[in-house]
């Protein structure tokens, strides 16, 4: 076990595959010289050289696209987009050509690429550099999802994601990257299984990202028996865990940094009513930011996402009543 | 029916079997409008005729080693390159002989045994994936040159300003070539673009371009050879723009009638098959018995290919759940 | 009332907001000259002038871009995307410009644009020309979705989609072009508001686009009293209609054509589950495609999509068993 | 504290006005390092000392009514156009006296009194946008012009590609103006880009380009006027390349010592504040008594509006909910 901030996780997963692998290479605005604008390709120039690690013109589409060929014929390209926003100026790249090409080859070919691009609201980037975007890459068949939560799922499954023989987007919540943790480099994590980081008899707490850190601080001060879940992987979900929580607690609630409608919240949601019904004690709900885009100023954006107190008196309220409770944005009579 | 490496040889053989793949692409396409006609295709299609030196020429100047990325209007490259005829037909008429058996399509053909990859049906798409593929060549070391192919309007998009940008800059061993045959769907270039020689965009890059008669596949060979020799040997990437003409419409249903009138007339005055034919002939490699035997002799095999495919399985309902995930275990090519 | 083709209906819905307000404007490719790719712009060149009706390059960011800064100063562009998934390309500029736009001048800017793209399987054009893609343009605040499902919502919503002040994107099922139906020019529709195509008390089917005549032949065969919704608008989605009708049936199925993960309907089965729990007779669930890309062969492309047996036989398996149906594909133990 | 419609009938007067305003961007600025530093301003910022030459040109040859499309690195061109510090620096406080009422932030600064659209946080985005509003303006028949402002590294960007190109083909009345400042980021610009002469690239689309001196007002305001000019006249757009410097680093974090020795105290030499003082000081406009008075004047007007924006009130949660859907039946500006 080391302690480590989570960028430090990232290079170290990064460097790790690309001494096990030489056909591992990275590249991206400013990751080789200047070793990321989040620091994330710390050494990576200095210890593999600017063959594999390279840094590109402004041209998501290019270099994602070039990621694509390059993946196709041997390599394993990592490639970094700065803010997973500018992924609209590259999606075609990904869900249409790269997620597809295994099929459009009848087998012949995988895609063994990775997109990591960092994520999410805290830190005052305004609302075209702070959203989360799940939405985008979902009903992708062929492409795979996972957003990291701390360091040691920022170093595991960023080397499961390297490891992956198909495409896999990894979100990297922003706010996370200066955050310690300890890491257990021994320690694996395969794409597809959830992290059960508390277990709980009374109620089902499935989050992401930087919201499993809420989510956990909320479970701790509403004194509520809740098992954590962190997903960590978006597509494909690990259904048997969550749905065996639920089975168990009869009880569900998704804390998600996504706007209330048509966030992945919904997808569990969904599912686990679907397909157990008869184990639910309580509707499932989902806890999420309301449908506005991330506002700038602090004060507003503190209260953007899913805070320990709101989460808290849901949990508390729905183990009571029963019922799926109103948003603080209800309450307090806006919009 | 033999390899499609076996019909790479062939094709880079001599003048002949260039002639006869040129001919085998002509009828190919002509049987295609045919099919659709009576409804034994559904969807669409993109016929490459009057454009069957390119696809030929560019064949014989590529090791099946190097690396091609087309679009959907790929039946001639897919031959040119070596695919069969019946893997080519059998995936446009969605059958398990086709090349992706028939989960792909018309305008997703791939083998990689000749460096086909699944052709994209996204303006531009292939033009980043294609400077990749050679970005993976450059980062091995191997000489093996990457191959983009592409069309006139293509060139306004941004995909292709982003990937002759990158492969610009990166030095990387990968020959763009704009097909250019005047006509983006229904529109002539000079209502959507402002210049008329495409090559000249190669400048915004620093990078080596020109123009070549695309209706002449010695003219072809010839641009194609000058730039992949650079490519090969770490000179970086080149632009070539190729001038050729769309004899049929954009896709199964345009009849064309937007065409200035003689417009077509005039280009088929230079109808690759028929230049080549005289060529050959006024230079005593075959004679024009031996020419039309070759044609007929055609016709009559790609019917064979046609009786072929409409033998063909339909593909399983379980197929369409095969081939979306790689398992795992097993390392990709 | 009048009889005319889905694509008509488009055409004279585009022709009548010409015709009353001058700053509506068309523009895309080959919709001028050729009026259409798949002739939904007939007869607009010749009417409205090469002014307001224009061909594009292929440049789908630039000339989405271009329907952006043309909406801020006055005009009502309509921007036609030949194939849904070409937004890939652009969508950049319909989900982080466009629909941020007026939140980022505080309301001093409205961006009234639409943007027409066509979608859906069923003709043979292979697996990146063949998706609805609803997820892409979901969880995007200030951005409207619309669907049309014949000739009469063609019309009506592509008139209130036009008359709308915000960015609106309308999905035009391909397959349903060609197809008939009665058309009142005087009947309006809201977006945001669904319609009840039929009244029903044992079980309530929320449908989309093309799904929705499947839903409804579905019905007729299955002999169960459902009450059939077209939700027309995705997002903002009709919570009042749809909700309203699950407590009177109890019973909620959508039927949709997206991959079973990630798709729209998820996020009317969750809403519904979590708002109205208790009105529930039995699990609200989802009848999708597969998770797979879509297949070319015809053969298989008709199976890709919910059929009306495969529908009628989900609906009356619930009703009897209250239980969620399996898939064809689990039935046929694919996958 | 006068209007932004008065202030930029200010900017337009005369030579002092504009020296002025260019003192007031140094001092905005520098007044921006120092509340980052002291964790008054939150999130990240993109300074534009010395290339306040720029912004103040545009401004004194545009009208009101002309449109411009710029990016977050944007404080010159919003203070320029007229928009107040306070609503500058309270916007980029996140105060409720921000011109956008602290939902946008520093990167994204509006006020169409001016015609400043909301600044775009993505490269290469307002590019289209800037092409748009000049597609409203052609449509209906009016001579305003939009002008699209960007950065070098933003040429390599897909948008930029295709909004040139759609600006040349349907003549549009709109100005691109590269702000080439050498860096995209951290990245000199000959790591991501094969030419240095960037306007060189209107020649892909067929367009009327130049370069100017980006450090001296008066070759800013001769090229944009030659441009605007040829836009409202029906001559369609131009490229304009401003060969510019970014003093500071990229953004808030950045200390820029990536940049070669020297490069930053040769450019300084070039001053735009001190070209200009000297020129007018040499041309008798006024005295150097009369510039540093303007200068120490500035810097306490300045002082004052931080003052102001502290004091300024913080959004309430019910902002957050407005301004996401247009009311129905208000029309839209
Ligand atoms: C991004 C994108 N936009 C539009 C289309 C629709 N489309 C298919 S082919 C085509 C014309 C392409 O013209 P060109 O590049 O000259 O190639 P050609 O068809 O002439 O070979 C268009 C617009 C597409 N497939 N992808
Ligand atoms: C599409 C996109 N990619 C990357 C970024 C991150 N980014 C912000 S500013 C910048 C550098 C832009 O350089 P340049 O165009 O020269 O403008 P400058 O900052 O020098 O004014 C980058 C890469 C972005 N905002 N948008
Ligand atoms: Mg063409
Ligand atoms: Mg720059």
């Amino acid at each position: 076990m080391s302690a480590m901030r989570v960028r430090q996780a990232i290079v170290s997963a990064l460097a790790d595959e690309m001494r096990a692998d030489s056909s591992v290479m990275v590249f991206g605005e400013d990751v080789a010289v200047a070793e990321g604008p989040f620091k994330t390709s710390e050494g990576l120039l200095a210890e593999f050289g600017s063959l594999r690690v390279r840094d590109t013109p402004i041209s998501e589409m290019g270099f994602t696209g070039a990621a694509v060929g390059a993946a196709m014929l041997g390599m394993k390209p990592v490639v970094e987009i700065m803010f997973v926003e500018f992924l609209g100026v590259a999606l075609d790249q990904l869900v249409t050509e790269a997620a597809k090409m295994r099929y459009l080859s009848n087998g012949a070919l995988s895609v063994p690429m990775v997109v990591r691009a960092s994520c999410g609201s805290g830190l005052g980037f305004g609302s075209q550099h702070s959203q989360t975007l799940e939405n985008w890459f979902a009903a992708t068949p062929g492409l795979k999802v996972v957003s990291i939560s701390d360091a040691q799922s920022a170093y595991s499954l960023m080397r499961a994601a390297i490891q992956d023989p198909d495409p896999v987007m990894v979100l990297e919540p922003r706010i996370l990257y200066a955050e310690r943790g300890e890491v257990d480099l021994a320690l694996q994590m395969e794409i597809g299984k959830a992290r059960v980081l508390r277990e709980g008899k009374e109620f089902t707490v499935v989050s992401l990202g930087q919201m499993v850190n809420v989510a956990r601080e909320a479970i701790a001060v509403s004194g509520v028996d809740a098992e954590l879940i962190d997903l960590a992987t978006v597509v494909p979900w690990d259904r048997q865990t969550v749905l065996n929580s639920v089975k168990k607690t009869g009880r569900l609630a998704v804390v998600e940094e996504a706007p209330q409608s048509g966030g992945w919240g919904s997808e569990i949601v969904a599912t686990a009513t679907s397909q157990i019904f008869s184990h639910l004690k309580a509707a499932p709900f989902r806890i999420t930011t309301p449908d506005v885009p991330v506002p700038y100023s602090g004060v507003l954006e503190s209260r953007y996402v899913p805070t320990v107190e709101d989460v808290a008196r849901q949990l508390k309220e729905s183990l009571v009543s029963n019922q799926t409770p109103k948003t603080w944005w209800e309450l307090e009579g806006l919009k | 029916m033999s390899s499609a490496l076996n019909r790479r040889e062939v094709v880079q053989q001599d003048e002949i079997a260039q002639f006869e793949r040129m001919v085998e692409i002509r009828e190919f396409e002509e049987q295609i409008n045919g099919l659709f006609a009576s409804g034994e295709i559904r969807g669409t299609t993109h016929l490459c005729l009057g454009q069957e030196a390119l696809s030929v020429g560019l064949a014989a100047e590529l090791r099946p080693t190097d690396i091609v990325m087309a679009t959907y209007r790929g039946h001639g490259i897919a031959l040119s390159l070596g695919l069969t005829p019946e893997s080519v037909l059998g995936e446009i008429m969605g059958k398990t002989i086709g090349c992706c058996g028939g989960v792909g399509g018309s305008m997703h053909l791939c083998d990689m045994s000749v460096g086909l990859l699944p052709t994209s049906a996204i303006v531009g798409g292939g033009i980043p994936i294609a400077a990749g593929a050679a970005l993976a060549f450059q980062t091995k070391g191997t000489d093996s040159v990457s191959v983009s192919v592409f069309g006139d309007g293509a060139t306004n998009i941004g995909a292709f300003h982003e990937g002759l940008n990158l492969a610009a800059i990166w030095n990387l061993p990968v020959i763009f070539i704009c097909d250019n045959n005047i006509y983006g769907e229904y529109s002539r270039i000079q209502t959507t673009t402002p210049i008329e020689d495409l090559h000249l965009r190669a400048e915004s890059y620093n990078m080596p371009h020109f123009s070549l008669d695309g209706m002449d596949i010695h003219a072809v060979r010839k641009g194609v050879k000058e730039a992949v020799d650079r490519a090969r040997n770490g000179g970086g990437p080149t632009l070539i723009e190729a001038k050729t003409y769309r004899f049929a419409g954009h896709s199964r249903a345009d009849q064309a009638l937007y065409r200035p009138v003689g417009e077509l007339e005039l280009w088929q005055t230079r109808d690759p098959i028929k230049v080549t034919q005289e060529d050959l002939i006024a230079r005593g490699v075959f004679t024009a018995e031996q020419a039309e035997k070759i044609k007929t002799e055609m016709k009559s095999t790609i019917e064979g290919v046609v009786a072929t495919c409409k033998a063909s399985s339909e593909p399983t309902l379980a197929s369409m759940f095969e081939n979306i995930w790689t398992p795992k275990k097993v390392a990709h090519v």
